[in-house]
């Protein structure tokens, strides 16, 4: 456990960014966070969520493919992929982090997304513990401790210092470069911030969630839900929740016309969208109802079926804050039937 | 603190129920915490007991919701309006979007409604909100005693300029006093106009850039009602899924705005779900600003079956190339 | 011509029936203009849809001018007064959002009008010119 | 995938002196769908037309691109040889590269650049062009004349000449209208009746024309050459076929204080009336106002002196519905009312008349016999005082009054000065005017006659009050040439009201979509070019529906707006202009914006089903466009938001296509 | 003041457009002091539109306008003549330099029979 002094957090960030592309979450103009790339002078963000989440760096909202050159009558194609580099992604919540190995499962099975393989080899994550959960979050109903976050290094933020420590061979290089504003120190500190984490975590108003009556095999028992209608019923229909959640992995391949050729992008799309996988003999789900049950579905019974019972939710509560109209997961998970019995 | 109960609404909503005269009623329904209410249909007395609410956070402007109603559902339609929201009521009569006959229009006086935004911005891990005449106390996870923010500091951006009731018929209009409003709706418009270009130009593109083009702004917008949205159509040469860079995010807003306008009523619900706080309103009314301006006052949705402005001309209307020059001399 | 030496890229708008017949007459006089202007006819100004002139930005024009027949003049009596109100607004607007007012244009020009409309292209391409390339809208992907 | 040719016309020296023929037609051999470029000449001559139409057959063309001169000079041509050759002409787009490219442009590669560009945007466009075909309609051939005044007298008796049949619809129990009202006709002083009746004799005599007197229309629907009226013949309870103008029920009727408004009210007629002598149809018509037996049952004197047993009281509305290739409008004027104006005194004193009570008050057939007297006592009036602007150039928001010069007061005030002085020497006659206007022939003449020898005397002032005192009119007027305030007593104020569009023409231009000034005036398609047709296809104006007129201007336009209706009426079919918008159904949301800004009403709504995916039905309100009413403006396809409105022709891909190549 | 300034400043202070009359002397024509005057109604808006306003300042037949309206009433042009009298009048007091009157003054004149509206008109001619 290295221990890193909060007055010289600014020259740690300063060597890091040295090396690498630094980037942590700031507070912008409108009273968010959102990632920002480090630069002199940038502070790092108090705020517990960023309003989009870290997916971003390894499966970002648009991401060129391809290119095709027209000249005249013929066609190059150009590979528009550039060298990667390393960079470091600080400040990740434990479940921020947890959604990274939910993203795996989805590209980085074979035949795996070299897109996404490139950028998750060339990340460096540093992870945070909570000290502040919001009302919304519920990451403990899907088993993930924010006093224990994962990542290449994980830290603890306290009143006057930063506590790291390095869990993979990346986190080691990362911690190596800021050594000099380091020392060794043992985990009294880290202890008792855990453990006033955990005292928080129980007090929080979503800790009873439990998604234990969900899973894979259980598509026949929630499908045909009556509930369904009544929670479908006010959902606009847009992408907000797709698209501030981490663990949400739909894209939609598209070609851009520049005049002079073609770019082939992927972009994220939203099975809230009327027109999402949209093919030549129509959507397969015609109703906002049939969308709806879809997101849900996937992320509490048709994942955890393909993906050894792991759930496409990490409990970030980034939709719960962020819905037009206050539809989100946990009013799904409590309607058919995810409370624990009290 | 509303003035009307919630109590008055749902006891109306279940008399009209019970009686036969309605078969639904849309109205608020109370969510995991004090300030997440959603939209609901109700459809029983006993379901209104349950869960209908009223109450500073009952923000969302139900008109929109009539479109699909009226479609699929056979029965009569109990809709509850606040003020803002029979602009939005009349709009959608006037562009023949919803059945009257299938509607009874409930008409609800509002204290002015709170942005939730505001009020979680600085309190972390709500755990109760309770309203009093003056504010609001938040109670939350991280400190003892509950905060306090007073109703000025949490009102709605769009309650700063109520623009009171549209005029309509109503089924029903339950008394009651509407919030007074306090500003100048254009003030802000009015201070970008004043800007240099310059300004405007990073004030704008620091705020779109934050779009993540979710669409919620459209989705929720009872103004956008159009069976397919161009940018969702592969046919109409525009259409984007994602705000790509810095023109697509442009392209969006604008051509958005440029739709509405005219028929935007300033009910401000893009703004209040952007997720990105982008103060969408700002673009539509400009074209407001702009519309009264130069073409004399209108106001979308104050009268139903009026031609809006952009459907109508006026052959001594300003013509293009005046209009800055115009605008300059009117806000020196 | 160019102030600067740029060359803009200028797309018009021409209405068949006035502006276009104008921009004809020009021709016919020999009225020079820059070549940087390349018209696009429609019937009608108030066929310009504002979705056309935020494309013509996007694929790299740095002015766009839409002419029609003289206010009471339209041809199809009043298509002309819609123009002007839509282009009033949109042109408003992309100033609001900090984007050269000069970029953008509504002139009326009648088929007699060929003098105007030469004089006319020769001073949009001018003032086009000296604000150099369009940056603020401006889509990257379209640049060679 | 089209297959496109590309033609670059050299224009002899005209394109190739400053462009590089060769070089185009070689560049644009490269862009997406050309499979043949080749320059020549002359593509307009024979021979140049010949090559289009080889290649067309030759390579299987679905498109053509000619770069020539501007399409307004050989677009029909090279559509022409297109067809010629089999393809469909609208697969045949033009760049423009002389009028806006060689012509304009000095040195050959600026001109070569450009024509490329050019070139490459014609071809965009042919890749996304569909064939298009002209749609037909049938042409009704009867016309239908609004209005029986002398503008529609004329202008249905011009149709008839042609051999058309006509109908006359007439609110009124006789035709004739205003004109039939006056005495004398400036400038040359022929008696209107006696130019007038001969006319409406000819009307009702013409086999062609069919007179529907005491009617009003209804609804009207169609379009250009197949329109649907639906007329109201009002219950005049006498038969209209039996009864012969005798007269003799009207001598019977026993209600004889019914206020005469052929008279304008200054005397009385009976509740059964022929409104004049030389009324056309000549026949009785019963007011159900005011007869005893329509109102109470009691009476019926005159069903029992009819001898041709023509009185029916049990008659009642009859609705007609008819079909017509072309409609009139010539619903004419009306004075204003002059109620507002207390400052002439006119609601206080009978002496206080307006122009038009003053030309019965000299006619002939009028209440007096024209004899000219004051209404109040029948005594000759020896000063008469005549106002001209009343109501007329009056401020745009004036609560009283109209805007506009009524543009017939100064020569109808100058013909009763005139007329006044001329029978009556020993009579002062005064005109108050703000401007004498008399552009037209003789005109001027005529007035300068008025003052130079009949004495009337001109003051360039306004009256500013007339007040009754005793059995004087005290007017207190401005010189303002003399610089004095006048103080005359009159025993006779004319008023030259301001004159307005009938009250019917509001509502007739809903129904019949066409366009309307702020004054209620119809707006003509072109206000210099087309100025006797509305902007509606098939709809036409005559007279002063469309703006104040006199006779001779009126005749002129009522022959004028007949020959339009003849030109159409000619025709079997009419071919329609097959670049009209079209409504995409499945994306319309049926907000009518697009109905609001069509000029030509040409857009309709319709309650449509539709099968939703899960396979319910859905009716939505969705917009249709009539193509045989559509002129392709595009003004809807803007106005709809969501672009379920697209234009053939100028379809929003196309044009798009077009900036993109331009831009690229 | 120049000429040009004071003839602004009377279109301002009155609200009138001058050029809105097309000399048909109505005004005159019902002006019931018109004998007593050296220029009439219609010679003042003309006056005042052409920028002769000396003349028109010095002349005493401001003070014979009985400020009867008759003129406003009967214009069809909406020019408002006695509007333009009135505003010449306030430019003659005004040229005495000084407010007459200030808001302090106003406590002082106030009294149950003083008609309110009195007191504003007199504000508004007193005070620049």
């Amino acid at each position: 456990m290295r221990k890193l002094s909060l007055e010289n957090l600014n020259l740690a960030f300063a060597s890091i960014a040295a090396k690498y592309p630094l980037y942590l979450p700031q507070d912008n103009s409108a009273g968010d966070a959102e990632y920002k790339k480090w630069e002199q002078g940038a502070k790092w963000s108090d705020k517990t969520n960023t309003v989009k989440s870290p997916k971003d760096f390894f499966f970002p909202q648009t991401e060129d493919l391809m290119a095709f050159q027209v000249s005249g009558k013929s066609i190059d194609i150009i590979d528009t992929r550039k060298e990667s580099e390393d960079f470091v992604v600080f400040g990740v919540r434990a479940c921020d982090v947890k959604s990274f190995e939910v993203l795996d499962n989805v590209f980085l099975t074979e035949p795996a997304d070299s897109y996404y393989a490139s950028r998750r080899e060339h990340g460096i994550i540093v992870s945070v513990a909570c000290t502040r959960p919001l009302e919304t979050c519920f990451c403990k109903a899907f088993s993930i401790d924010p006093s224990e976050p994962a990542g290449d290094v994980s830290c603890y933020k306290t009143d006057d210092s930063l506590y790291l420590s390095a869990n993979t061979e990346k986190g080691e290089a990362l911690l190596a470069v800021i050594s000099e504003y380091t020392e060794e120190a043992d985990d009294a500190a880290v202890s008792k911030q855990k453990e006033s984490i955990n005292k928080i975590m129980d007090r929080l108003p979503l800790a009873s969630l439990t998604p234990a009556s969900f899973g894979g095999g259980k598509t026949k028992e929630f499908f045909d839900a009556p509930e369904w209608k009544s929670l479908s019923e006010a959902c606009l229909g847009c992408g907000t929740c797709t698209f501030v959640c981490p663990t949400c992995q739909c894209y939609d391949i598209k070609d851009f016309k520049t005049g002079s050729g073609v770019i082939r992008y992927r972009c994220w799309d939203s099975c809230m969208y009327s027109e999402f996988t949209k093919m030549s003999a129509g959507q397969p789900r015609t109703s906002q109802l049939e969308r709806f049950r879809q997101r849900f579905m996937h992320k509490l019974v048709y994942y955890p079926e393909n993906n050894n019972g792991l759930f496409s939710c990490v409990g970030c509560g980034r939709c719960l804050s962020r819905c037009p109209i206050h539809m989100n997961i946990v009013k799904v998970m409590k309607a058919l039937g995810g409370k624990k019995d009290e | 603190m509303q003035k009307v109960t919630a109590k008055t609404l749902s006891g109306k909503a279940a008399s009209l129920l019970n009686a036969g005269e309605v078969k639904y009623v849309l109205g608020w329904k109370k969510g995991e915490f004090d300030y997440d209410i959603t939209p609901a249909l109700f459809e029983s007395a006993e379901e209104l007991e349950k869960d209908f609410v009223w109450n500073d956070f009952s923000c969302a402007n139900l008109s929109k919701y009539l479109i699909k109603y009226t479609r699929s559902l056979s029965g009569k339609i109990l809709v509850f309006l606040k003020p803002c929201d029979t602009f939005s009521f009349n709009q959608l009569l006037t562009e023949h979007r919803i059945d009257r006959q299938k509607v009874y229009a409930v008409g609800v006086p509002c204290s002015g409604m709170a942005d939730e935004k505001k009020i979680r911005e600085n309190a972390d891990g709500i755990t109760a909100i309770s309203e009093t005449e003056e504010g609001y106390l938040v109670h939350t996870l991280y400190s003892d005693a509950p905060a306090f923010i007073s109703k000025e500091e949490a009102l709605l951006e769009k309650c700063l300029s109520c623009k009171g009731w549209a005029h309509i018929a109503l089924d029903e209009q339950i008394e009651g006093e509407v919030f007074a409003p306090s500003a100048d709706r254009f003030d802000q418009v009015k201070a970008l106009e004043n800007m240099t270009p310059d300004e405007r130009y990073h004030f704008w593109q620091n705020e779109l850039s934050r779009c993540i083009r979710c669409n919620a702004c459209r989705d929720v917008c009872p103004a956008c009602t159009c069976e397919k949205c161009v940018f969702d159509n592969p046919n109409s040469g525009v259409e984007n899924k994602a705000a790509a860079n810095s023109f697509e995010e442009k392209m969006f807003h604008i051509i958005r705005a440029f739709h509405v306008a005219g028929r935007c009523t300033d009910c401000g619900e893009c703004s209040r779900v952007c997720p990105q706080k982008i103060p969408l309103h700002l673009l539509n009314r400009k074209f407001i600003n702009d519309i009264d301006s130069f073409y004399g006052e209108y106001q979308a949705g104050l009268d139903e079956g009026s031609r809006a402005p952009l459907v109508d001309y006026d052959t001594g209307d300003l013509e293009p190339s005046q209009v800055f020059d115009w605008r300059d001399g009117q806000n020196a | 011509m160019p102030v600067n030496g740029y060359k803009p890229l200028i797309v018009a708008f021409c209405c068949n029936w006035c502006s276009y017949a104008g921009a004809d007459l020009a021709g016919n006089n020999r009225l020079n203009y820059p070549a940087d202007v390349k018209i696009i006819r429609v019937p009608c100004s108030c066929r310009v849809n504002p979705m056309f002139v935020l494309r013509a930005f996007q694929r790299g024009a740095d002015g766009v001018i839409i002419c029609g027949c003289h206010p009471g003049d339209c041809h199809y009596t009043s298509g002309n007064y819609f123009t002007r109100r839509r282009m009033a607004l949109l042109f408003s607007m992309l100033d609001y959002l900090g984007i050269e007012r000069e970029r953008t244009r509504v002139e009326w020009v009648s088929a007699a009008e060929g003098a105007k409309f030469a004089a006319t292209m020769n001073d949009f391409a001018e003032t086009v010119a000296s604000l150099g390339e369009n940056k603020r809208l401006e889509d990257l992907r379209c640049k060679k | 995938m089209q297959r496109i040719g590309v033609f670059v016309c050299w224009c002899g020296s005209n394109i190739a002196g400053t462009v590089d023929v060769h070089a185009v037609a070689e560049a644009l051999k490269t862009e997406p769908g050309v499979v043949f470029s080749t320059d020549y000449q002359y593509m307009c001559s024979q021979a140049g037309q010949n090559i289009i139409k080889d290649a067309i057959r030759d390579y299987r063309l679905t498109g053509v691109v000619v770069c020539s001169c501007s399409p307004r000079m050989h677009e029909v041509t090279f559509r022409k040889t297109a067809s010629q050759a089999g393809l469909n002409p609208y697969m045949v787009e033009i760049a423009n590269i002389r009028e806006q490219c060689s012509w304009v442009h000095k040195d050959v590669p600026t001109g070569t650049e450009k024509a490329i560009i050019l070139g490459r945007a014609a071809v965009a466009k042919v890749n996304l062009n569909a064939p298009l075909t002209p749609g037909e309609s049938l042409v009704i051939k009867r016309a239908l004349v609004i209005g029986g005044g002398i503008a529609g007298i004329q202008t249905a008796l011009d149709i008839a000449d042609a051999g058309f049949p006509v109908d006359i619809v007439e609110k009124q129990p006789t035709i004739g209208g205003k004109m039939a009202q006056l005495d004398k006709t400036f400038p040359t002083l022929d008696c209107a009746a006696c130019i007038l009746t001969p006319k409406m004799v000819d009307a009702a005599q013409n086999e062609n024309i069919r007179i529907l007197s005491y009617s009003e229309v209804e609804k009207v629907g169609g379009f250009v050459g197949n329109f649907e009226v639906t007329i109201r013949k009002k219950a005049r309870y006498v038969k209209e076929d039996i009864c012969t103008g005798c007269g003799a029920c009207v001598e019977k009727c026993p209600m004889k204080k019914v206020p005469n408004e052929f008279n304008l009210g200054m005397d009385n007629r009976r509740a059964v009336y022929i409104p004049f002598a030389q009324a056309v149809p000549k026949v009785a018509t019963i007011d159900p106002n005011y007869c005893n037996m329509l109102k109470n049952g009691k009476c019926g004197l005159c069903a029992r002196v009819c001898t041709a047993g023509a009185i029916d009281y049990t008659q009642k509305d009859e609705l007609i519905t008819e079909k017509y290739g072309a409609i009139v409008v010539a619903t004419g004027y009306n004075p204003i009312s002059l109620d507002k104006f207390d400052e002439f005194a006119y609601n206080q004193s009978k002496d206080v008349i307006s122009s038009l009570e003053f030309e019965r008050l000299t006619n002939a057939a009028g209440p007096t016999a024209g004899k000219l007297v004051r209404p109040s006592d029948g005594k000759h009036p020896h000063t008469i005082v005549f106002v001209q602007c009343v109501g007329s150039r009056c401020d745009a928001c004036a609560e009283k009054g109209k805007e506009y010069c009524s543009k017939i007061c100064c020569m109808y005030t100058a013909k009763h000065a005139m007329l006044t002085r001329d029978k009556y020497p020993d009579t002062e006659v005064y005109v108050f005017y703000i401007d004498v206007r008399t552009p037209g022939k003789n005109f001027d003449e005529f007035y300068r006659r008025a003052v130079e020898e009949y004495g009337v005397h001109y003051v360039k002032g306004m009256v500013g009050k007339v007040s009754p005192e005793g059995d004087t009119l005290k007017v207190q007027a401005s010189d303002l040439i003399s610089g004095k305030q006048l103080h005359i007593d009159a025993d006779l104020v004319v008023l030259a009201a301001a004159i307005e569009p009938d009250a019917s023409a509001r509502p007739l231009a809903t129904m019949l979509t066409a366009s309307m000034d702020t004054n209620d005036f119809f707006t003509e398609a072109h206000p210099k070019l087309r100025p006797v047709e509305s902007p509606t296809a098939g709809v036409f104006l005559s007279g002063a529906c469309q703006g104040p007129k006199d006779i001779p201007e009126t005749v002129s336009q009522a022959g004028a707006a007949a020959s339009k209706v003849i030109g159409l009426l000619v025709k079997d079919k009419l071919t329609t202009n097959p670049c009209v918008a079209q409504s995409n159904e499945l994306m319309c949301n049926g907000c009518s914006s697009c109905e609001l800004v069509c000029p030509y009403g040409a857009i309709t709504y319709i309650d449509k089903e539709f099968r939703m995916p899960d396979r319910s039905i859905q009716i939505r309100r969705v917009a249709q466009v009539n193509p045989a009413v559509c002129q392709g403006c595009g003004a809807c396809t803007v106005a709809c938001p969501s672009g379920a409105m697209d234009l053939n022709g100028f379809k929003s891909e196309q044009i798009i296509a077009e900036v993109d190549a331009i831009c690229r | 003041m120049n000429n040009r300034q004071k003839q602004e400043e009377i279109l301002r202070i009155s609200g009138v457009n001058a050029r809105k009359c097309m000399k048909c002397g109505k005004c005159s024509a019902t002006c019931p002091a018109y004998d007593e005057m050296e220029y009439h109604p219609h010679e003042f808006v003309y006056m005042v539109e052409t920028g002769d306003i000396d003349r028109l300042m010095a002349s005493q037949s401001l003070y014979k306008c009985l400020s009867c309206f008759a003129c406003v009433d009967r214009c069809p042009r909406g020019v408002q003549p006695f509007k333009l009298i009135e505003a010449v009048r306030l430019m003659n007091i005004r040229k005495q330099g000084n407010n007459h009157m200030t808001a302090n003054d106003i406590p002082s004149i106030l009294d149950d029979d003083m008609p309110q509206q009195a007191i504003v008109s007199a504000f508004r001619k007193y005070t620049k």
